[in-house]
């Protein structure tokens, strides 16, 4: 009834708009109807995100927003906690003895938003079309034997050969985690993007107030009966605390930042670390870093061109460039910025940092001059992508030109926005037409954080990510990580790996950033977590 | 009169079939590919070419025309590659702020402006019209965005009377839009002001030198009765017709102004989608702008029979 | 679409617009303008010569540093000297504004001759400049920037485009009007042929205005260049112009206002002295307005 | 010839102007543009102050107003005494005070002195809500009665019509309704006839003496045509360069003029004797044209207009060294065949003949080598010189376009220049170095540059000061016998035409209503329009040259 009146107003202020548009008085008082449309009652948290909510199907991109957006009214099955252990969430598993079977449970009270129930036949559908999209999903996928609902509750999944990291994948927490949707929405291709945004998690989207790239609502789901048990990351109980969370979108950080001083907004996910001394100015607002893990900046190469198809140019490249300069340029406050040369990143089970020591300890640019006349370079032009457009890129291409000019590189950087970065980067053309040598980007530390994830380290060749490395001994050492069955053992082959990686430059780790939030004191509660998640939290009136 | 207006209406359809075709193109030639955006980082070059499939984006350049061009005859704009959302329902979201906030300027431009030129060729030659002359060259001279955030610093930050940014619906309170609105406002009109100002003098300056205004005076009628009722509605036509170009350029600092002061208008959601490459919005938002412009300009020009007796179509 | 009718006896004053005015009156304004302009081309020109630092060389250690005796104006957030780039920045910003103002004029000269020529051209130009007179300026050159890439001369491009419509239509209203004058029809008479009356009657009668509406394209170039950095659609951030130095800046505003007042100073100089020159040229052009002085 | 001799030594002066001086301000070292200027008008009097452009005529009755343009031009001496009050000593409110209830004016171009954007009727009025307190429908009474007064028809109709939709004379009787509807002592009529037609102007004359007359106004009439001071003036005042050269009451002065400066203003005259007539030149005409018509019309997909006929069934010739006249009234029709002839603007039916090839019908570039053969001269000196180009250039154009060698087209610009009387070093100046009569010269030149066998003269004297005009006459008559051109001359002055042309053709509506030789045409005019056309000449029945009655032979 509520969505039909909601309806109901929204067309009577479309039409009364059309009418009066042209009046202009008369606009100005009552055409403006929908634009904001009924305020939202009760506890609000005005929160402003990194970027714009665009794309509004979670398995279909990798992009964060979306990610989070899917956090937000979908759930998992498996979650992890902050000890990156897989934790029951929407269900309880087992797993048979030879690692083949894992029994699923689905755990009582469970809805859509709809009213209808959570099903297996729902959560396999989910899983499917999931594991089309996903890298670990496929690898997962390649050794399926079966996935099925046994009953309403029950869903078996089983396997031809084990797959140690099963649960780590189903419940990880980045580019796509398997969000449950209902069946008839999951069961839809995998390529085209869902238009039903029916989820169980623990806030209904309001699709009426949902502005592309501007804002987004959320209300609390009544009916969502949360697990027992603190929170801890993704896993354990979601208590929503407030009415209404709305995500609205603000194109400059400036003025994200006055607007969270005079209280006109509650939170700020990102902010930029230039900008802290301005807030430190309130009594009012809390900055403070909320995912001690952070983000690794990278630099990769492309591998099917001169000169960067020549180990040791790749290899002087690597030896011009140095973390420090690089995170000191984007970041500036030390407080906010690690140099890091573990590709697993440091804090993180993987993490190692073996054969990093350039990068680490400032570049050695003789070395790097050295080893690019070894290598017998030619004064190729190194075609350098900068996108201009995304404030935590910009940074990156313009250090990184500088060092590589300096070791005596040929550089040709390319200004261009962020679109045709990622157009032209899936170009395998020779740079002179059209095709590139290198780009930056950034990812965040849970997504690379294991060999079985990390896009870098496909060494597939034309199946690998951008850059296209034919590696057969990356490709041998990440099976090996797959059949390591300990933590010891996982460990072990991850060291590898990382040599390896450093000595082939399969990618130019950069260092590793935490980016600051900034929150109203108002907003109490607030659990870590590398998504920014929004239940648990309490507010002040 | 009405077979002007059609001859006008009729006019318009090859300006708008050129803008269509040219915007077009101009989209399809550009490197970007939005299914690179929708996809994210990890996506591989053939979930990338089945998600392009999707869209249709795979079909050849003539079949995607054709396939708009048929949208456009039903009324519709399609649907947004990025948000899957109908075109017609994202502008329609956004247009309201961008309109509210552009007639606000108009108008608080023209009752500044007619004004400050008016008084200025009256006073031709003294510090009144240098002071004016000034100001319309300065105006001219700032960047909007330097404009905008002068304002913020003055009035909010150091001031604090106003809020920082955002928008506000009129429906939410009247004094609530106005007191987000007043900033955005003042911003584009600085440029506005500046130009019809200048255009207002330079019109009345011809005007006054007229032999009806010495007519005028040779009655004995006052001097503010010559200004306002007997130059200012001989001086109207070239203001009018600045008021109808200028429009172009408001076009230009709306952009600019809402990713100022967070305004979630049509200017923004143009960049955005040109950033994007999301062709839908940004063929629907030029064809709709190209339309505005010329529209606005066929009422201007219809106007000037209001203000010009002599002129008749 | 005719948007705009210019009434013919609008442009009647440019026919006398050769024979520089006698005992023409300069104030002081114009003067000092010239004098700002020829200070900042100058610099700009000669930037290398003198200018403290690499504009391009980066410390990071040295970001967002204030005024001190190493950097006069401070660095910015790549720890590069403010004053080096401010002061070069001025290289492609006037190239930009310049470039855009010369190139647009000679195409929309070209153009607008021809349109005021031929009948069944006229038709067909003008339609083609309507339409582009119709899109926002500053949503094509968006466009344009990003189909090309943001390198100068896609920027300059992006600028230029948009403005050949607004000079085909006054060198095509100039002609159309010029047309009308008994010295031409005198021509005719005399047995001319239209293109040679065309280029050696009409077309002198547009530079006057041209020179005019050049120096406004100019200072308004120099400002698009500024809002496409703005929007992030400009000229890439290592290769200083006024409008990125201010674009990069705007982030710290509040922090360091400097980032976006010098430039910006510069900036507005800049076009307010090529707008007051252009207002004098015009005001020296245009007799109606003498006449008035007495 | 019938003078205005009522003497006026009784009646109370109305404006006694005393030393008037005018200067530019902040230009010490210029003469003053009006230099000791005094000049008294009685109740009742008319008093015409005649003089050629630029004597000081207009700046004297703008000073009386108080409409000097600021700051251009100020009065810095002498008094203009109105009732006994000084004028010049008045503040802004009280001069707004006198104008319309004491002193009104009415300027020479009716068009443009009326606002174009209010109805006539609301500009009536406002002088109404200006100076007096009346209720609505008093006022509309007011004015509807002035309206009725000026004789205009239809007053309900024309109180609410925009000036473009009126007449050249009723705009202009708007005008003088707004200036007398207060009754004001002193009405200044500057030029105000000379934009009309001769018989509207005839129909003005007589309403401004007719109210004159019923309200006792002192008229300051400012003219240059010497008719209509004959006219209408009792007392006359000559200035030339700022000063008053010679006052005198009209008779007076038209009979024994003083000053030499008055004498020769007045053997300028053209009157409206024809010229003697020549023998019938041999040979075949040089010009013929037959059946010509040209419609304008707009066949528009959605506009309908009723064509306008602006020429139709014109047909003349012009034999070799003979001159032929087209007279008519402004809208007969007459430029509209010149420019027919000279293929500025194409004919829409009949044949255009010169010398033996048909014309008409040629198209623009086949018309090209022909050109040469028929020349132009526009009424508009200022505008027919390009102005940057110098006067050698201009002479050349045309001979370089036959091919003629560059050096030799030179040489022949200076002979040319010569020939039409300016120094020959003319040639490396620029127009704007000459006055109007000297580039109508250059026209000229330009045009028999050419060698032409036709000379079309459109209105090629009607801009110049009579003076001139009496010169430029003569030079055609000089070249014309020197070179045996025809002259096809273009004028809406049947005095001109009567001191040029050997024939004359009267045209009305664009069509010819008379055509024979000007001896007839004048002295024996066959259609009504032609006599009304001569009779509404003013002063026609003055031999001003000679200072007496028109001989009639």
């Amino acid at each position: 009834m509520l969505r039909i009146q909601e309806r109901l107003h929204h067309f009577k202020g479309h039409a009364r708009g059309a009418t009066l548009g042209l009046l202009a008085s008369a606009a100005l008082i009552s055409g403006a109807g929908f634009a904001t449309s009924a305020m939202a009652e009760g506890k609000t948290i005005t929160a402003v995100m990194h970027s714009g909510l665009r794309v509004l199907d979670p398995i279909i991109t990798t992009a964060h927003i979306t990610r989070n957006h899917g956090y937000m009214i979908y759930d998992v099955l498996v979650a992890v906690d902050e000890n990156f252990a897989p934790q029951p969430q929407m269900a309880d598993w087992t797993v048979s003895d030879d690692n083949l079977v894992y029994t699923f449970t689905l755990r009582d009270g469970l809805k859509f938003h709809d009213g209808a129930p959570v099903t297996a036949a729902d959560a396999v559908a989910s899983l499917q079309r999931w594991s089309k999209k996903d890298s670990g999903g496929q690898l997962i996928a390649d050794v399926t034997e079966s996935l099925e609902a046994k009953d309403d509750k029950t869903i078996v999944w089983t396997l031809k050969a084990p797959f140690p990291a099963l649960l780590d994948t189903v419940g990880k927490q980045s580019a796509v985690p398997p969000f449950i949707m209902p069946e008839r929405v999951a069961s839809g291709s995998a390529d085209e993007a869902i238009t039903d945004y029916t989820g169980s998690g623990p806030f209904v989207f309001v699709q009426d107030e949902y502005q592309p790239g501007v804002s987004v609502t959320y209300k609390k789901f009544a009916d969502y009966v949360p697990r027992e048990g603190a929170s801890s990351w993704m896993a354990g109980g979601k208590n929503v605390m407030v009415d209404t969370v709305k995500w609205v979108t603000m194109p400059d950080a400036q003025t994200a930042i006055n607007a969270i001083m005079s209280g006109e907004i509650d939170y700020i996910e990102q902010v930029q670390i230039d900008l802290l001394p301005i807030l430190a100015a309130s009594e009012d607002v809390t900055v403070e870093t909320r995912d001690d893990l952070g983000y690794q900046t990278i630099g990769r190469m492309n591998f099917k061109h001169p000169p960067f198809d020549n180990v040791k140019i790749r290899q002087a490249a690597q030896m011009a460039l140095s973390q420090e300069d690089v995170l000191g340029t984007l970041i500036g406050n030390p407080d906010y910025y690690k140099v890091c040369g573990a590709i697993f990143g440091c804090g993180t089970p993987l993490g190692d940092e073996s054969g990093s020591d350039t990068l680490t300890s400032g570049g050695d640019v003789e070395g790097a001059k050295k080893l690019l006349q070894e290598a017998g370079y030619d004064n190729t032009p190194i075609v350098l992508m900068q996108p201009t457009d995304v404030v935590s890129l910009t940074a990156q291409p313009v250090v990184a030109a500088q060092a590589l000019r300096n070791a005596g590189f040929n550089v040709d950087m390319q200004a261009m926005d962020w679109q045709t970065l990622v157009t032209r980067r899936a170009s395998q053309a020779t740079p002179s037409e059209g095709g590139w040598n290198i780009f930056f980007t950034n990812w965040m530390v849970p997504e690379i954080n294991s060999p079985l994830i990390s896009p870098m380290l496909n060494g597939r060749g034309d199946n690998a990510w951008f850059g296209w490395p034919q590696d057969d001994t990356i490709e041998a050492l990440r099976a090996e990580f797959i059949a390591a069955d300990t933590p010891e053992k996982q460990k072990e082959v991850a060291v590898k790996i990382q040599q390896h990686t450093l000595e082939s430059v399969l990618y130019v780790p950069l260092g590793q950033y935490t980016s600051p939030q900034a929150r109203s004191n108002k907003l109490t509660n607030m659990i870590p977590s590398p998504v920014p998640v929004f239940w648990n939290i309490e507010k002040a009136d | 009169m009405l077979g002007y207006i059609i001859r006008r209406i009729l006019a318009v359809i090859p300006v708008m079939v050129i803008v269509a075709v040219f915007v077009f193109l101009l989209l399809r030639l550009t490197p970007g590919d939005p299914a690179a955006i929708i996809a994210g980082d990890m996506a591989t070059p053939a979930q990338l070419e089945r998600i392009r499939t999707s869209l249709g984006l795979s079909d050849p350049l003539h079949v995607q025309f054709v396939t708009w061009v048929g949208l456009l005859l039903k009324g519709e704009l399609g649907t947004s590659l990025i948000s899957n959302t109908p075109v017609t329902q994202m502008i329609g979201q956004r247009i309201w702020p961008t309109f509210n906030i552009a007639v606000m300027t108009i108008i608080l431009s023209v009752v500044i402006a007619v004004p400050m030129g008016v008084i200025a060729a009256w006073r031709h030659r003294t510090w009144v019209d240098y002071a004016v002359m000034a100001f319309s060259v300065l105006g001219f001279s700032i960047p909007v965005f330097v404009i905008g955030y002068l304002f913020i610093q003055v009035f909010s930050i150091e001031l604090r009377w106003l809020p920082v940014q955002g928008y506000a619906a009129p429906t939410d309170g009247f004094g609530k839009f106005l007191a987000r609105a007043i900033l955005p406002c003042l911003t584009l009109a600085t440029i506005y002001v500046a130009l019809i100002a200048r255009m207002t003098r330079a019109s009345m300056l011809e005007v006054l030198g007229e032999d009806y205004i010495r007519t005028a005076r040779a009655k004995g009628v006052k001097e503010t009765v010559v200004l306002f009722r007997h130059a200012l509605r001989n001086a109207a036509v070239p203001i009018m017709t600045i008021i109808g170009t200028g429009f172009a350029l408001l076009i230009g600092g709306v952009v600019v102004t809402e990713s100022v002061f967070n305004i979630p208008g049509v200017g923004r959601l143009t960049v955005d989608a040109i950033l994007a490459r999301d062709y839908p919005v940004i063929q629907g938002m030029i064809l709709l702008t190209s339309g505005l412009y010329v529209f606005i300009n066929l009422v201007i020009d219809l106007s000037y029979t209001f203000f010009d007796p002599r002129i008749r179509y | 679409m005719t948007a705009t009718p210019q009434p013919a006896a609008r442009l009647q004053w440019l026919f006398g617009a050769i024979a520089l005015p006698r005992g023409w009156r300069i104030g002081a304004g114009p003067i000092i303008a010239a004098i700002v302009l020829f200070v900042i081309v100058l610099a700009a020109l000669a930037a290398p010569l003198f200018v403290p630092h690499d504009p391009m060389a980066m410390d990071a250690l040295q970001r967002l540093k204030g005024p001190s005796e190493t950097y006069l104006l401070g660095t910015d957030a790549y720890g590069r000297d403010v004053l080096s780039r401010v002061v070069t920045g001025g290289r492609v910003s006037l190239f930009i504004g310049i470039g855009a103002a010369v190139v647009s004029v000679m195409i929309g000269l070209m153009i607008g001759l021809v349109s005021g020529f031929f009948r069944l051209a006229d038709a067909i130009i003008m339609r083609i400049m309507d339409s582009l007179m119709a899109i926002p300026s500053i949503l094509l050159a968006i466009a344009l920037v990003a189909l090309n890439g943001p390198s100068i001369w896609s920027v300059m491009g992006a600028i230029t485009i948009p403005e050949i419509p607004r000079v085909v239509r006054l060198v095509r209203s100039v002609v159309l009007s010029a047309r009308e004058e008994p010295y031409v029809e005198a021509a005719l008479a005399l047995g001319s042929s239209m293109p040679k009356i065309l280029w050696q009657h009409l077309m002198p009668n547009t530079l006057a205005p041209l020179i005019v509406q050049g120096t406004y394209i100019c200072a308004s170039a120099i400002l698009t260049e500024a809002i496409l950095s703005f929007l992030g659609a400009g000229v890439s951030t290592e290769i200083p112009t006024w409008g990125n130095i201010m674009a990069e800046g705007r982030v710290y505003f509040q922090l360091k206002p400097s980032l976006i007042f010098w430039p910006g100073l510069m900036l507005s100089l800049c076009i307010l002295s090529i707008n007051l020159l252009g207002d004098t040229a015009r005001d020296l052009l245009d007799p109606r307005l003498k006449k008035r002085e007495g | 010839m019938q003078f205005k001799t009522r003497t006026f030594d009784a009646a109370p002066t109305v404006l006694d102007i005393k030393n008037l001086t005018v200067e530019l301000p902040g230009n010490k070292t210029a003469a003053p543009v009006l230099d000791a200027v005094s000049l008294r008008i009685r109740q009742g009097e008319t008093v015409c102050l005649v003089g050629e452009s630029g004597s000081g005529k207009s700046v004297t009755s703008l000073s009386v107003m108080g409409l000097l343009p600021k700051g251009a031009l100020a009065a810095t001496g002498g008094r203009i005494e109105l009732e006994g009050k000084n004028l010049l000593e008045l503040g802004p409110q009280a001069m707004r005070d006198m104008r319309a209830q004491k002193i009104s004016m009415i300027f020479q171009e009716p068009m443009t002195a009326l606002n174009p954007v209010m109805r006539v009727g609301d500009q009536i009025e406002e002088v109404l809500d200006t100076h007096t307190r009346l209720a609505a429908r008093e006022k509309r009474a007011r004015v509807l009665d002035i309206m009725n007064q000026v004789h205009l028809p239809d007053v309900e109709r024309i109180h609410r019509s925009y000036p473009h939709q009126l007449s050249g004379g009723q705009r202009q009787r708007i005008m003088i309704a707004m200036a007398l509807i207060l009754e004001p002592l002193l009405l200044i009529a500057d030029e105000p006839t000379t934009a009309l037609d001769v018989t509207t102007q005839k129909q003005i004359l007589s309403l401004i003496a007719e109210l004159q007359e019923k309200h006792g106004t002192a008229v300051l009439f400012i003219t240059h045509d010497m008719g209509v001071v004959a006219e209408i003036a009792d007392t006359v005042h000559v200035m030339k360069l700022g000063q008053i050269v010679e006052q005198a009451p009209v008779e007076e002065l038209l009979r024994r003029p003083r000053q030499d400066y008055t004498k020769q203003l007045l053997q300028s005259v053209p009157s409206l004797t024809p010229r003697a007539p020549r023998p019938q030149p041999q040979g075949e005409a040089v010009l013929s044209v037959n059946g010509l018509q040209k419609i304008y019309g707009a066949h528009g997909v959605f506009v309908r207009r009723e064509p306008t006929r602006a020429a139709s069934d014109v047909n003349f010739s012009i034999p070799r060294g003979r001159t032929l006249g087209i007279v008519g009234e402004s809208g007969s029709g007459k430029s509209t065949v010149a420019r027919c002839i000279m293929r500025l603007i194409d004919p829409t039916e009949g044949e255009i003949r010169v010398g033996d090839r048909e014309i008409a019908t040629l198209s623009r570039r086949a018309l090209r080598p022909y050109r040469k053969h028929i020349q132009i001269v526009f009424q508009d000196p200022f505008r027919s010189l390009n102005p940057r180009w110098t006067i050698g250039q201009s002479l050349i154009e045309g001979p370089l376009n036959i091919g003629t060698d560059k050096k030799a087209a030179l040489k022949r610009a200076a002979e040319l220049l010569t020939l039409v009387g300016l120094p020959d070093d003319a040639v490396n100046r620029y127009p704007h170095q000459f006055s109007g009569g000297q580039r109508q010269r250059v026209a000229i030149a330009r045009a028999i540059a050419m060698e032409p066998d036709v000379l079309v003269a459109d209105e090629a004297v009607s801009a110049l000061d009579v003076s001139v005009q009496a010169q430029v006459l003569q030079l055609l008559d000089e070249l014309q016998q020197k070179l045996g051109i025809a002259i096809l001359f273009i004028t809406h002055d049947l005095r001109v035409a009567a001191q040029i042309c050997d024939e004359v053709v009267v045209m009305q509506h664009g069509h010819i209503v008379e055509h024979d030789t000007a001896a007839n045409v004048l002295a024996n005019p066959q259609h009504t329009y032609t006599r009304a056309l001569i009779e509404a000449a003013p002063g026609r029945a003055w031999d001003f040259a000679n200072f007496r009655e028109l001989q009639t032979a």
